[in-house]
């Protein structure tokens, strides 16, 4: 039961690795700002999703799973928030609001 | 070589490099920012004295990773607990003089 | 081992970068970066109470207050920028500070292990204060004296930052007009936001007795989330005349001094308490201090007043 | 069959091993702060740093068995979402009205 659980948190956490990893080499390598948003989004959602569902299986008590959770929740809007702040103003002529 | 120490190192290297910046720029906000590389150098380096005082067996870092029985304890509060004093005074709060190995993690908890 | 060097390496490369980028955008983007890589290295040094108030103040808050700074003070620094010293101070600077590093470096360690700590004693009476979070004992109890002298030092801050404002806005809102659209996502966001964080700020206040956390580590988070809500045009900062503002604000230092002139009386000490009402008096203490910190600082991140009152 | 405190130790090394990977490809992503070249890619960087540095964090928290690891990183996701929204209205002051 352990042994399965612990093995469930080894394959997300490396999924979650490889994501931020993707990530990076998109913000280094993508050549234009629109892009590179791109690839930073991979990584702040599904990076950290990953990773914090692989931790889900370690927890115990319904507190902590939950405290988990709105981490990522909470990464979640905030990535997507600056992410179209940065993104309207990245564009040609644009506002942030 | 512990972690504490490589950490201690860290800070004595944060204090020059903040030090330097306080030097060398004109600008206030850098010298701002400056300064407070120097404070977290500062810090670390009396974190690493607490450490060092809480440290129980030179097995910091991995040993305690391979610790399972959730030894919160020791591990989370760098904390010694020995029954070697007894309470002074049972009817108040002893108002303990702390010395800055403790007082320097707190005050970094406070300010 | 190697984690930690790793670690280590990092924060002093990111220090290096804050100190040598060219704009000080740039650098305040790194300083927030070397925050939240110090909040690392604490919760390595098994100090997780210095790693949470490093990732809220260090990172977070600091991180908005200086960001704020630096766009109000780019047109007074571009003629400082024009003062860089010469080679030969460089050279100098670089030489003393690397001597400063090098010398404190040989300190690390030869340093007595283990060190003389009061550890054992703080722990000893932690019963007596009802508490069992003994980083809180030594800021509520052991040490308040301390603790009662950094929120007075924070209003003085406070103050010191008002009697910038000019004399016409005197007691106007504080900060710049927000120009925020309603229909945006940061709107949207903000109001999801927003009592997530209070949630959370409570929470981070009321486990401090038992875990780390406590007043100022929560009152951050709600000075950060009231900011937030400011940016996204949610609400407007009171005017600073407002009387239940002012009284917010003293509460804290105010009710956390009587208590401990109370403590003459009833425990032989300023700051003193009887053992059986400890926990209570701590609490009583602890929330107004919670709103007075958490107002002070929302304030000192909104700025002077330049606005006049409505 | 190995011993569970074995296995235990090896999932903390496991867990150790992650945050360190995360946090190295972090910080390469760090070096876009370092070229920028507009403020949008500054902030990018520190939105990256921001969640690679909590997932870290969650992970080094869980491999020591740090409890209070998850609450720091509550904090961090609620300031991170603060000061990266102070960063970009920053910045477009920054590009805007400056230069």
């Amino acid at each position: 039961m352990s042994l399965a659980l612990n093995l469930l948190t080894v394959l997300a956490v490396c999924a979650g690795a490889f994501f931020f990893l993707a990530g990076t080499a998109g913000l280094l390598r993508f050549p234009d700002p629109l892009s590179r948003l791109h690839a930073l989004t991979k990584a702040d959602n599904l990076g950290l999703g990953l990773v914090v569902l692989g931790l889900l299986f370690q927890v115990d008590g319904l507190l902590a799973g939950l405290k988990l959770i709105s981490v990522w929740l909470l990464a979640l809007l905030a990535g997507a928030t600056v992410t179209q702040l940065i993104a309207r103003a990245a564009r040609p002529g644009g506002t942030p609001e | 070589m512990s972690g504490a120490t490589v950490y201690g190192l860290c800070g004595a290297a944060l204090v020059g490099f903040g030090l330097f910046g306080l030097i060398v720029h004109p600008e206030p906000l850098r010298k701002i920012l400056a300064f407070n590389l120097i404070g977290g150098g500062v810090f670390l380096l009396f974190g690493v004295v607490a450490r060092k005082g809480a440290a129980r067996e030179s097995a910091y870092g991995r040993g305690s990773a391979r610790q399972r029985r959730r030894p919160e304890r020791q591990l989370v509060r760098p904390l010694r607990f020995e029954p070697e004093e007894q309470r002074p005074h049972g009817g108040l709060v002893q108002r303990a003089h702390c010395r800055w190995t403790l007082a320097a993690g707190a005050r970094a908890s406070g300010s | 081992m190697v984690f930690d060097i790793g670690l280590a390496v990092l924060v002093v490369a990111v220090a290096a970068w804050t100190i040598a980028a060219r704009d000080v955008f740039a650098a305040v983007v790194s300083f927030v970066a070397y925050g939240l890589l110090l909040a690392l290295v604490w919760v390595r040094l098994a100090a997780p109470d210095v790693a949470l108030t490093e990732a809220a103040i260090g990172g977070g808050l600091t991180g908005g207050l200086l960001i704020g700074a630096s766009s109000r003070l780019r047109g007074i620094e571009a003629p400082a920028a024009n003062e860089k010293p010469g080679r030969g101070p460089w050279l100098a600077a670089a030489l003393l500070c690397s001597l400063v590093s090098i010398g404190l470096a040989m300190i690390v360690p030869v340093l007595p292990e283990p060190s003389p700590t009061l550890a054992s004693q703080a722990a000893a009476n932690l019963a007596a204060t009802g508490l069992s979070n003994p980083v809180t004992a030594v800021l509520m109890a052991y040490r308040a004296i301390d603790t009662l002298l950094e929120t007075v030092v924070l209003l003085l801050a406070l103050l010191a930052v008002w009697s910038l404002a000019p004399d016409r806005f005197w007691g106007g809102l504080p900060g710049r007009r927000q120009n925020a659209d309603p229909e945006s996502v940061l709107t949207f966001a903000a109001q999801l936001l927003v009592p997530m964080g209070i949630l959370i700020g409570i929470h981070i206040f009321w486990i401090g007795s038992v875990a780390p956390g406590g007043e100022f580590q929560g009152a951050t988070i709600l000075a950060a989330v009231w900011i937030l809500a400011a940016m996204a045009g949610l609400v407007e900062g009171p005017p600073v005349s407002r009387q239940w503002l002012r009284l917010m604000l003293v509460a804290g230092p105010a009710v956390f001094f009587m208590i401990g002139l109370a403590g003459f009386a009833t425990a032989g000490a300023f700051l003193a308490y009887p053992e059986a009402h400890a926990k209570l008096l701590i609490l009583i203490i602890e929330v107004p201090v919670t709103l007075s910190i958490a107002a002070t600082l929302a304030l000192l991140l909104a700025g002077p007043p330049e606005r006049g009152p409505q | 069959m190995p011993e569970p405190s074995d296995r235990h130790a090896a999932m903390a090394d496991f867990l150790l091993a992650a945050a360190g990977f995360v946090l190295t490809m972090v910080a390469l992503g760090l070096v876009r702060v370092l070229y920028g070249p507009a403020a949008a890619d500054r902030i990018m960087s520190a939105q990256l740093l921001g969640t690679g540095g909590i997932a870290a964090l969650l992970l080094l928290a869980e491999g020591m068995r740090v409890p209070a690891g998850v609450d720091i990183a509550l904090i961090l996701a609620l300031l991170a979402a603060f000061v990266s929204v102070a960063f970009a209205k920053g910045a477009v002051h920054w590009e805007h009205d400056g230069e």
